[in-house]
């Protein structure tokens, strides 16, 4: 139980410094550490499978995505909107909020579920055992990942011309 | 005689044709004398085969089609006839066309239009009828060519109207063809009924055309200013007579059986009727010795027209002897033309007169000629008329008859007009005297042989009409089984050839009347009729070619093309052109438009879609 | 060697000697030159080799099985032979012809080059047996027109050989849907599989498409005319030997040969055509270029074989069998005539020309005697097939249409002749010389053909018919 | 060694960049192109002979212990496998001469190779998680890619692509999530058990729905298509030739095929659906090309409307139509990998993209114009090239199904594809060479040496389409459709 604060005061922290971090990259990172702490909270409360999957989604991609979105903007110039659009695209966005939220409330009461189909295991052996193509899959992330920084914060060399 | 001779017919002046256009121009007499010689060999052979009459020989050809020739004694004769032209038109040319530049391509086109004349004479199945009656235009074309600068204009009128004749033919042989289910003439009588009506219309306009009747005629005067005058004495006079009557006569009597006063009987007659008078008010005002006689070699194609389309005994027989005889005056009419022509340089009549003294053979044989074609005793027009005369009034069509005497009046007229001028009366002040001599003997001779046939054939008319006339309307049985010539009466003594004698009294008056009217001047004897209030008018358009088919037809023609052009081709093209490149970059535009580069724009349409997606797989689920 | 080979090698070699002409000409023009040239020699004399098979009626089918249905099929009948015989001669004079005309010309390596693969093609059209196959060879025919109409590079040029391409790309993909419809209803691409059946309307419509694009009917022709820009010789591959006869010839092998025409259609298509070709005689008589006048009365003439096959009588398909050829020699002679006077005059408009009898007497008797068996004039070649179109179409009681078919003849007759004079009599207005000497004999020898083809008609006609009785031998 | 699709690629990558520093050029070279050849070589023979005895399920082993790592090989993946290595192969080819002026080529074949590796892993894993998360592997690698450049343009286009993809990743996991609430399973196999003894068709739908989406956000089909003419043109040209050709062929017409059979078992509703959004993709993006100047662009939207055909073939769901649509796909990865090739030629050569500045190029640069338009033409569907019979067989299929006004719709629009790519050839190649381009050059040889491979390639298929149908699209189409 201890244990189990410890983690979600641990998460909170992490959260509000990835919120005030001025730094964005410091802010991806530290929006990881949360993530891969919910996804121990998760396989804390009897959900491996969630705990897995938050660590693999959101740990690992999101993290990737950010930093990459932080590299890109950093060189590239702020992307404009229009007024128009400004209007047009939150009033859109609205209303497929609501039609999304009353038809998928109605689907979500209304979806069937298989019985007996509960997660089972502890976290090692779905990572290990039952997910482990995902493993791969999480390293050549991280690794394009790397690869993409290396790349894009490459020296321009030979390519100032363009 | 051998059935090959029949293709030797054929063959003979077709290579004569290619050897001399091959003779060098630099070599004298060959040419001429290989002309002659093969003239004469085509003219033997065609005798010979008049005294056969009977063979017929075939050889596979276009495919199924065969190539079937056959000769009768109506076929027999018309050889006969074109041979003996042939012959004389080649020796008259010997001089008349010595210096004409492209010679020997004359000679050529002359031959091969002998050779395509046989053929389409002895043609027995209506494709190689078809061949060598077409064929006949590309000679014609040719030689008309062969004439002045314009002359191609006027090569171009005859060929496009002859094409038009022509192909009228063609689709009425294909209705007989299809009515009859074969294509040898001998196997095909037809009831001209129905279909078939239509067919004998179309073949009917074929046949005339070629014979060059009103509509058809226009190109023939044009012709006479422009193309050799040879030419004119060959194609239109003789050859294009005989072979269009010929065909004519085969189509009434074998092809399609005509029966007297049946509507297309009518019909044929009127189209003689209103040839006879229209064509000779055009050559009675005439001031151009040839383009005078070539519209007389309209009026008179009225006369056989007529005689044929009585479709009774008499009337067919007189079209038939009249299609003969005109060939022989109006050949040496023409001949005579162009005699005047060779040694005075011009056929305009207000620039002669009183050639008779220097050229007093000529003179004869015109006169001889012009009188026969008139109709005045005892020449061969006379008993020729008279028989059509008889047969109009047989059929019962008064009208018809009066149409055939009002032609024989002005016929008479016109040529008193023309003898006058050119051969009579006062001697031209622009012609120094003694400048012009007589034509050499062999321009003479064809008119003097001519001449002397016109006489022959008139006074001892019984000869050719019971040799060569009554054979041939009685091979046909329906016709002219009786025919013997004695039931009508062909000699002066009688009321038809009373009032026709009259005609020609009235004729001369009219003459006499017109000569005083103008002040002595021959050439001016016909302008009182051609002031005459309503004539005047007529007259004038018909200067400009106001009822010229041909002129008023190529108008219709480029008035039809530049409607299906501007209308239809060019709207068409704009549809691929413009239409679909406009379709195209609207929808591009548009399709543009929404790609504003906006990502918010663009989630939208993502997030859109997988509603739209959603609620589509759910409705289709269902 | 047997029929099947020589078949194969009329067919592929072309072809594949088409994709050597380029390395070839690395080595040399002159050999280039006459490699092409050779190439289309033995493609001639291989398909004329099997003459004596034709003369013989009967066919043979050369089968290679593939996926799907998709087999490569020959069939080698007096029909195909015929078509590949009269094709195979007429491109081969257009190649030496070329020789002249386009030797100062850039890019001559992709002239000869596409030159032979569009004869090559046009042999594996010829013979194909298989829907698919046929169009197939149809498209590549499609390519290498595209290709020789831009050939002078020019903006405007380019754009309207875009705009042939597209066109007839167009119909042909309509007529690839057609059959496929015609798969689906048969359950075959094999077209000797398919002799007899009937088909829909619908498949009908959409394979005529494809046929009136590529053979220039109207309301697909406009592209015919504009491709006037090509050089002359590749108007006169397109006119005479090759292009816009595949659109009859697959009629033909398709609907007269092939399955059999819903009720009313065989009603119907005389009367487009017809009506097409007096159009296209219209517009003929309106325009003043050269090539656009010669290019419309293709496309009037083409008429003339669609209604001899779309009668289906026997007279009107030997008739159409014999346009093909007789419409080959003389179009092809016109379009070099032509090539040669503008070569000479550097001038398209015939308003422009005149008198040139005089400095080219042989090009002008070469024009007129082909004019003469365009139009349709005995003793020329293109009488005979007229003539028989006509009676066919007589024949199967469309009197009213033929009767608009001579209409159009005499309109023909109008405007070859006024071009003629325009061009050839009359005043000299511009100063001009003879063509180069494979220029002239060859349009001699295409000038003469046309007339022997009339005179010795016995020989085309005996093949003709041999083919109308093969390929209507099963309708009895 | 199945594996070794996965992670030979993923190990070099890893390695390039401290080979970077030994060898700036030419070792990278060599071994990106080895890497992708090796792999070519065994997909053409050793993994088609383990396919003999059908589907084959490989079990990794961490030393010497089974680790829970399997990769399923079906025919279907084998094609993909092998479409996905030999157009790779070809760009690696055409990147030894193009990458040099981009610098840091070590890099760039390691991102590719990433690519490459995320793509084959994509097609091996046999469920829904695994595909998700190579997915990703292939696409962060894209984006690096795309915004390689570094100018602004790219920077821009990379991060909308980014953007929007993210939006599609978040669909297909909501999808995921739902089915595994459902079915508590990720295995595809299992998942579809689960769905037939569930038969909560609505629920199912709508976990399709949100699939279509996300992966018709990546194969870019209409309405989802506005990133790819921005991120396509923006790439280096071998980049574009591999993202059109493959990257959303592959994460998403592959994910789309194999999800849509083997886990919903392709229902009639989604038949529908696919067969309708291919065929307005068809369209609309073939007038979308039509309009453009800019080459690289109208290859783009070319590639949307390609796209459209495949999803139309596949969604017909018959064994023919699916074998139109494979061999559609396969073809088009070639004729555009080919295209965008060229026009990356053409690129450095002038120093344009705008088909407007151009002009008879054909003069100076013979072998791109000849291959552009070998490609151009294949894509457009003209025989006798590979192009030609995909599209014959998927109108073939859309007719057997009776599906008439699909049919018409995929035959007419493909007057329009070759309309475009008339305007393309009229305004680069084929036409008087302009005067600026007098001194233009010929592509150096690896460029035109990967072209004519192509070229090749695009031909062969076409002459012998019938041995690359029965001996590769065949057993791709059966193991789909037909589900083994």
């Amino acid at each position: 139980m201890t244990f189990q604060i410890i983690l979600l005061a641990a998460m909170i922290a992490a959260s509000a410094f990835a919120v005030l971090a001025r730094d964005l990259l410091k802010a991806a990172v530290a929006l990881a550490v949360s993530s891969l702490i919910l996804g121990v909270i998760f396989f804390r409360m009897g959900a491996p499978y969630a705990g897995v999957f938050e660590i693999s989604v959101v740990a690992g991609l999101i993290t990737v995505l950010f930093m990459l979105t932080i590299a890109l903007t950093k060189q590239g110039d702020d992307v404009r909107e229009s007024k128009t659009v400004k209007i047009a695209f939150p009033l859109f966005f609205l209303v497929f909020a609501l039609i999304d939220i009353f038809i998928m409330r109605g689907i979500l009461a209304k979806v069937p579920a298989l019985e007996g189909a509960a997660e089972a295991g502890t976290f090692g052996e779905v990572l290990w055992k039952e997910r482990s193509f995902d493993l791969i899959g999480q390293l050549a992330v991280i690794l394009a990942g790397v690869l993409s920084v290396l790349a894009l914060f490459r020296k321009r060399d030979r390519h100032d011309h363009e | 005689m051998t059935p090959t001779t029949l293709l030797w017919m054929i063959l003979l002046p077709a290579f004569s044709a290619l050897a001399l256009l091959a003779v060098p121009k630099t070599v004298k007499y060959v040419r001429e004398s290989l002309a002659l010689v093969s003239a004469a060999v085509s003219l033997y052979l065609a005798f010979a085969l008049f005294a056969v009459k009977d063979l017929s020989w075939s050889a596979a050809w276009l495919g199924s089609i065969r190539l079937e020739l056959r000769l009768y004694q109506f076929p027999a004769f018309i050889l006969l006839g074109l041979a003996g032209f042939l012959f004389l038109i080649t020796l008259y040319s010997v001089v008349k066309m010595k210096d004409h530049p492209r010679v020997n391509e004359y000679y050529a086109y002359i031959f091969l239009s002998a050779a395509l004349a046989f053929g389409a004479v002895l043609s027995d199945n209506f494709v190689p009828l078809v061949f060598f009656w077409e064929g006949l235009l590309v000679t014609l074309y040719a030689l008309i060519s062969l004439g002045g600068k314009d002359a191609h204009r006027t090569a171009t009128k005859a060929f496009i109207i002859s094409g038009l004749c022509d192909f009228a033919m063609i689709l009425g042989i294909g209705i007989v063809w299809s009515l009859s289910g074969t294509m040898t003439i001998s196997e095909i009588g037809l009831k001209p009924e129905g279909p078939a009506a239509l067919a004998f219309v179309l073949m009917m306009i074929g046949a005339i055309g070629k014979a060059g009747a009103m509509p058809f005629h226009t190109w023939i005067p044009d012709a006479a200013v422009d193309a050799p005058v040879t030419f004119m004495a060959f194609m239109p006079a003789a050859f294009e007579k005989l072979l269009g009557i010929y065909l004519l006569a085969r189509i009434c009597l074998d092809i399609f059986h005509l029966e007297p006063g049946s509507g297309l009987s009518i019909l044929l007659m009127v189209i003689g009727a209103a040839t006879i008078v229209l064509a000779v008010m055009m050559a009675l005002v005439q001031k151009d010795l040839k383009r005078l006689l070539s519209y007389h070699a309209v009026s008179q194609v009225g006369y056989m027209i007529l005689g044929i389309g009585t479709a009774v005994p008499i009337g067919i027989a007189g079209g038939l002897f009249h299609m003969i005889n005109h060939a022989m005056y109006k050949s040496g009419l023409f001949l005579s033309a162009g005699s005047v022509e060779h040694r005075a340089g011009t056929t305009d009549l207000r620039k002669l007169g009183g050639l008779a003294r220097e050229m007093p053979v000529t003179a004869a044989g015109f006169t001889v000629c012009a009188l026969a074609i008139s109709g005045v005793w005892p020449l061969n027009g006379f008993v020729s008329k008279e028989m059509v005369f008889h047969g109009a009034l047989e059929t019962g069509s008064i009208i018809f008859a009066v149409a055939a005497w009002v032609g024989a009046i002005f016929t008479f007229a016109s040529f008193l007009k023309a003898g006058h001028s050119v051969f009579f009366g006062k001697r031209s002040e622009e012609r120094a005297p003694g400048k012009v001599k007589e034509s050499p003997w062999t321009m003479l001779v064809p008119i003097l042989v001519l001449a002397l046939l016109c006489i022959t054939f008139g006074v001892f008319n019984k000869l050719p009409l019971t040799q060569f006339i009554q054979p041939i309307v009685a091979s046909h049985a329906e016709a002219g089984a009786h025919l013997d010539f004695t039931s009508h009466a062909l000699d002066l003594f009688n009321l038809i050839a009373g009032i026709s004698v009259a005609c020609l009294l009235l004729a001369f008056g009219i003459h006499v009347y017109g000569f005083k009217r103008g002040g002595n001047k021959a050439y001016l004897a016909s302008e009182p009729i051609h002031h005459a209030p309503f004539f005047k008018q007529m007259y004038d358009w018909a200067e400009k070619r106001f009822f010229d088919i041909y002129e008023q037809g190529v108008k219709f023609l480029q008035g039809l093309s530049w409607v299906l052009f501007k209308g239809i081709d060019r709207p068409i093209d704009a549809v691929f052109e413009k239409g679909a490149t406009a379709v195209g970059s609207a929808f591009t535009g548009l399709l543009r438009k929404a790609h504003n580069g906006h990502y918010a724009n663009y989630l939208a349409w993502a997030l859109g879609g997988l509603v739209v997606i959603i609620a589509l797989v759910n409705v289709l689920l269902k | 060697m047997s029929q099947e080979t020589i078949t194969l090698l009329t067919v592929f070699v072309p072809i594949i000697g088409s994709m050597t002409i380029p390395l070839v000409g690395l080595v040399s023009r002159a050999a280039r030159t006459a490699w092409a040239t050779a190439l289309g020699a033995a493609t001639a004399f291989l398909a004329m080799s099997l003459l004596p098979r034709a003369l013989e009626g009967g066919e043979t089918v050369v089968r290679r099985g593939l996926v799907l249905g998709l087999d490569f099929i020959l069939v080698i009948d007096p029909l195909s032979i015929f078509m590949a015989c009269a094709s195979s001669f007429i491109g081969f004079l257009i190649i030496v012809y070329s020789i002249g005309y386009i030797r100062h010309e850039e890019n001559q390596n992709e002239y000869f080059l596409l030159v032979v693969l569009f004869i090559g093609s046009m042999m594996g059209l010829v013979f194909s047996g298989n829907l698919i196959f046929l169009y197939l060879f149809w498209e590549i025919i499609a390519i290498c027109c595209w290709r020789l109409i831009g050939f002078y590079r020019l903006k405007e040029y380019v754009k309207k050989a875009d705009k042939a391409f597209l066109i007839t790309f167009f119909g042909a993909v309509v007529m690839l849907l057609g059959f496929i419809l015609i798969y689906q209803e048969t359950g075959s691409f094999d077209i000797t599989a398919m002799r007899g059946l009937p088909v829909s309307g619908t498949a009908v419509l959409l394979i005529l498409f494809g046929m009136f694009s590529k053979s220039t009917t109207v309301p697909l022709h406009t592209w015919l005319p504009d491709a006037g820009i090509a050089p002359t010789t590749v108007t006169a591959l397109l006119h005479a030997a090759v292009l816009v006869k595949i659109g009859v010839y697959a009629f033909a092998r398709l609907f007269v040969y092939g399955f059999r025409l819903p009720p009313g259609w065989a009603e119907a298509i005389p009367w487009i055509v017809v009506i097409s070709s007096l159009i296209a005689a219209g517009a003929a008589t309106v325009e003043s270029d050269f090539k656009r006048i010669l290019a419309y009365s293709t496309i009037s003439q083409i008429g003339y074989i669609f209604l001899g096959y779309a009668v289906m009588t026997e007279a009107g398909v030997t008739g159409a069998t014999l346009f093909i050829l007789m419409h080959g020699l003389a179009k092809a002679g016109l379009f070099l005539c032509a090539g040669i006077v503008i070569h000479a005059t550097h001038k398209r408009d015939v308003r422009e020309m005149g008198g040139l009898f005089k400095s080219m007497p042989l090009t002008a008797l070469a024009f007129l005697f082909c004019a003469f068996s365009v139009i349709g004039i005995p003793p020329f070649g293109g009488f005979f097939s007229k003539f028989l179109v006509i009676m066919g179409t007589v024949k199967a009681g469309m009197v009213a249409a033929a009767a608009v078919a001579l209409f159009t003849a005499i309109l023909t007759m109008y405007y070859l002749l006024k071009t003629f004079t325009q061009v050839f009599l009359g005043e000299a207005k511009a100063p001009a010389h003879e063509g180069t000497r494979s220029m002239v004999a060859v349009v001699v020898i295409l000038a003469v053909l046309s007339l022997a083809a009339g005179l010795l008609i016995s020989y085309p006609s005996t093949l003709a018919e041999t083919t109308t009785a093969h390929i209507m031998g099963w309708l009895k | 060694m199945i594996f070794l699709y996965i992670g030979l690629p993923l190990a070099v990558s890893a390695v390039l960049p401290l080979v970077g520093k030994a060898s700036k050029r030419v070792l990278p070279d060599i071994l990106a192109n080895t890497v992708l050849a090796g792999l070519l070589v065994y997909a053409a023979t050793g993994a088609r002979a383990l396919l003999a005895q059908g589907p084959v399920i490989q079990q990794v082993r961490w030393l010497g212990e089974a680790v829970n790592i399997r990769i399923a090989l079906d025919g279907f993946s084998l094609f993909m496998l092998m479409t996905i290595q030999l157009v790779s192969l070809c760009i690696a080819l055409y990147s030894i001469n193009y990458m040099e002026h981009y610098g840091a080529k070590a890099n760039y074949y390691a991102l590719l190779l990433v690519m490459v590796a995320g793509m084959n892993g994509l097609v091996l894993s046999q469920d829904l998680f695994s595909v998700y998360i190579f997915l990703e592997v292939a696409a962060v690698a894209s984006y690096a890619l795309v915004a390689y450049g570094l100018g602004a343009e790219e920077l821009e286009a990379a991060f909308k692509y980014l953007m929007l993809s993210v939006v599609a990743s978040a669909a297909v996991l909501v999808g995921i999530a739902l089915l595994f609430g459902m079915t508590g399973a990720l295995g595809f196999d299992a998942v579809a058990a689960g769905l037939r003894l569930l038969e909560a068709k609505g629920v199912a739908g709508v976990a399709a729905a949100l699939f279509l989406m996300g992966f018709g956000l990546k194969a870019a089909l209409i309405p989802f298509h506005a990133w790819l003419p921005d991120a396509h043109p923006s790439a280096p040209a071998p980049i574009s030739a591999v993202l059109s050709g493959l990257l959303i062929k592959v994460s998403g017409v592959y994910a789309i095929a194999r999800i849509a059979f083997q886990v919903f078992d392709l229902p009639s509703a989604l038949s529908q659906v696919l067969m309708w959004m291919g065929a307005v993709s068809i369209v609309v993006a073939a007038f979308l090309a039509l309009g453009q100047a800019d080459m690289k662009r109208m290859l783009a939207y070319s590639s949307i409307s390609q796209v459209g055909y495949v999803v139309l073939g596949i969604g017909i769901g018959t064994p023919l139509g699916v074998a139109g649509g494979l061999f559609h796909l396969f073809n088009h990865a070639l004729a555009k990998g080919l295209l965008f090739l060229t026009s990356g030629s053409v690129q450095q050569a002038t120093g344009t993209r705008n088909l407007d500045e151009m002009g008879g190029l054909a003069k100076r640069m013979p072998w791109t114009a000849g291959t552009n338009l070998i490609g151009a033409l294949s894509i457009s569907g003209v025989p006798p090239l590979g192009g030609f019979w995909s599209k014959l067989i998927i109108i073939i299929a859309l007719i057997q199904t009776g599906e008439a006004a699909l049919a018409v719709i995929a035959v007419l629009a493909s007057v329009l594809t070759l309309w475009y790519y008339l305007i393309m050839q009229r305004k680069a190649f084929f036409g008087k060479l302009a005067e600026q381009w007098s001194k233009v050059k010929e592509a150096p040889f690896w460029m035109t040496a990967a072209s004519v491979l192509l070229a090749l390639l695009v031909i062969g298929t076409g002459l012998w389409f019938a041995t690359v149908f029965s001996s590769w699209i065949q057993p791709a189409a059966d193991a789909l459709a037909k589900g083994f």
